[in-house]
């Protein structure tokens, strides 16, 4: 009798050996990066068919991991072709694009808010990035640093709270929680900010 | 019981409108059959499990997908006509 | 008995999609593919129970391909 | 074994020789081809109920799908 | 178990009879309201079906109208009573802001749904009904055969007008 975690180690090997001859066999570079992300995904699997607590504990460092070198990547990639100056024009005008980005990007930050943390922070900066994206990109760089700046000086005021007065644990956490949630969020929206301008 | 009847017709109505949907060859006619297999999903959620939230998951399932069809068909008609 | 009936007709709706993605030609078609999978998938969330999850992952769904549309408009215009 | 976690496999196996092996072997054709075995990672992480991580791994998938239709449009924007 | 049946026969009749009522009353087959519904329309009405009722069926696909006010007011009966017909017309207007429409349409069929369900609970009626006779009625309009679907809605368009 196979087990569960057999099964899937025996597929999750399959997978990868797959992944990795067309890897091997792929010249251009950004197929490269594409296959790239399908290796993050095999990993995943193999961190996910732990299967406690352990293993939710381990995928939302691995998915940081994974965000935080996909856009070095593509960024090393643009400038490596010349291409980082490039203007991208955005000609697609359907009508669902206008009247969509306010109520979706308002029901997902409030989803975001509430569920607060770097869950909450993805899901919230992913209303930001729809809204901007459609509605065309603002600058306003220095209002996103200064949030989240102030985010960071809370986080850490929170931990002295947690040193010093261990008896209010659950406002630090809220703070902690109320904290992760903005930084996230903001550099999340930076992502939806830099789509189209020339000098990001 | 008598509303696991209900779901199995349900669903027999979606997975029928599936197959047609990838039976049909142009891509605008597609899309009307998608829509009657998001009324089936739609209803398929609210019988299987009876509460207050679950409305709102049918809601947002059923408004998810109708822009998903709204944003394709639109952009289909706008593109360069070969 | 009728339990078992609606796994099997959500893995066949499942396969079906998946299967029109891998294979046809035109992105319209396989986004289209792409929808019938994703309604394949969202009932599973909600027979575990947890309907805020499908909430969220009905909502997200269609922004992913907005996303990709994006690309499809800027490329055949 | 439950059905989800048996599925979850099966997609990730389908979608992982569409992504390798694309049938017109341009840049969209594989950007959506890659959301097949995202879905297959999502039923898996059902199985195992780690919730968090799934709402977490679908926001993220949705980021960096973003992400690459702005490399792929600078990138075709020079053709 | 025949009796059960023939409810759903019936539901699927006066779902029917109710959604198309409601939708041809607030001119939906006059034009397609966004690009998709009129590029619908056209497909439709080149592979041998008629203009109007091509275009009403485009509207129905790119925007929640009537049929899904219908659907999710069952839904709401079903799981809350009348308190959830009123929240199912509030999520279809919420819906219908999402996808560039007016919203009179979907919110109208909503609310007269739930008293229409709430009428039938009288006599015998379960609300699982109306959702499998919604999803039937729907079924025959777009799911059968596009060009007859289309002439019948057209032939009721040009009755009104």
């Amino acid at each position: 009798m196979i087990g569960m975690y057999q099964t899937g180690l025996i597929a999750a090997f399959i997978c990868i050996i797959i992944a990795f001859i067309s890897l091997y066999q792929e010249t251009d570079d950004l197929h490269r990066l594409i296959l790239t992300d399908l290796a993050e995904i095999m990993a995943l699997l193999l961190i996910a068919l732990v299967a406690t607590d352990l293993a939710e504990a381990l995928i939302l460092p691995g998915l940081v991991v994974m965000i935080a070198e996909l856009m070095a990547l593509a960024e090393i990639y643009l400038v490596k072709e010349g291409i980082q100056r490039k203007k991208i024009s955005c000609p697609l005008d359907i009508e669902v694009i206008q009247t969509a980005p306010p109520i979706l990007a308002g029901i997902l930050v409030l989803y975001g808010i509430i569920l607060s943390g770097f869950s909450g922070g993805a899901v919230a900066g992913l209303g930001i990035i729809f809204y901007c994206v459609c509605k065309g990109s603002d600058e306003q760089f220095a209002l996103i640093e200064t949030a989240s700046g102030y985010a960071w000086v809370a986080w850490i005021a929170a931990f002295f709270i947690f040193l010093i007065l261990p008896e209010q644990w659950f406002f630090a956490v809220m703070i902690a929680g109320g904290a992760i949630l903005v930084k996230v969020m903001a550099k999340f929206s930076l992502i939806g900010t830099m789509s189209g301008d020339p000098n990001v | 019981m008598e509303s696991l009847i209900a779901a199995s017709i349900c669903l027999i109505i979606a997975v029928y409108c599936a197959i047609r949907a990838v039976l049909e060859r142009e891509t605008l006619l597609k899309l009307p059959f998608v829509n009657v297999m998001n009324f089936g999903i739609a209803g398929l959620i609210v019988l299987i499990l009876p509460h207050p939230l679950t409305l709102v998951a049918a809601a947002a399932y059923f408004v998810g997908s109708t822009l998903e069809a709204n944003a394709i068909a639109s952009a289909y008609a706008r593109r360069e006509q070969p | 008995m009728i339990e078992s009936l609606i796994t099997i007709g959500l893995t066949l709706l499942i396969f079906l999609g998946a299967a029109a993605t891998a294979l046809w030609k035109n992105p319209f078609d396989k986004l289209i593919g792409l929808s019938i999978l994703s309604g394949g998938v969202i009932p599973f969330i909600v027979m575990r129970g947890y309907l805020d999850v499908a909430i969220i992952v009905a909502l997200v769904i269609p922004v992913s391909t907005i996303f990709i549309l994006l690309l499809l408009g800027r490329r055949t215009s | 074994m439950t059905p989800e976690f048996i599925l979850g496999l099966g997609l990730i196996l389908l979608g992982t020789m569409s992504v390798a092996w694309p049938s017109p072997k341009d840049y969209l054709t594989r950007l959506i081809n890659l959301e097949i075995p995202a879905f297959g990672l999502l039923l898996v992480m059902l199985s195992f109920d780690e919730m968090l991580a799934l709402l977490t791994f679908i926001a993220v998938t949705t980021v960096s799908t973003f992400i690459f239709v702005r490399v792929i449009g600078k990138r075709e924007a020079i053709n | 178990m025949l009796e059960e049946y023939g409810q759903i026969l019936i539901a699927t009749a006066i779902a029917w009879i109710l959604f198309v009522t409601i939708d041809v009353f607030w001119r939906l087959p006059e034009k397609g309201g966004v690009s998709g519904a009129d590029a619908i329309g056209s497909a439709i009405a080149k592979h041998g079906g008629d203009q109007h009722g091509g275009w009403m069926i485009g509207n129905i696909v790119s925007s929640p109208d009537a049929s899904a006010g219908t659907l999710l007011a069952a839904c709401g009966f079903f799981v809350a009573g009348i308190p959830g017909g009123i929240a199912a017309a509030a999520l279809v207007y919420a819906g219908n802001r999402i996808c560039h429409d007016s919203g009179y349409a979907g919110t109208s069929g909503a609310l007269i749904a739930t008293f229409v369900i709430a009428g039938c609970m009288q006599i015998g009626f379960g609300a699982s009904d109306f959702i499998v006779g919604t999803v039937i009625a729907i079924l025959t309009i777009q799911g059968i055969s596009h060009p007859h679907a289309s002439r019948i809605l057209g032939r009721l368009w040009r009755w009104r007008a």
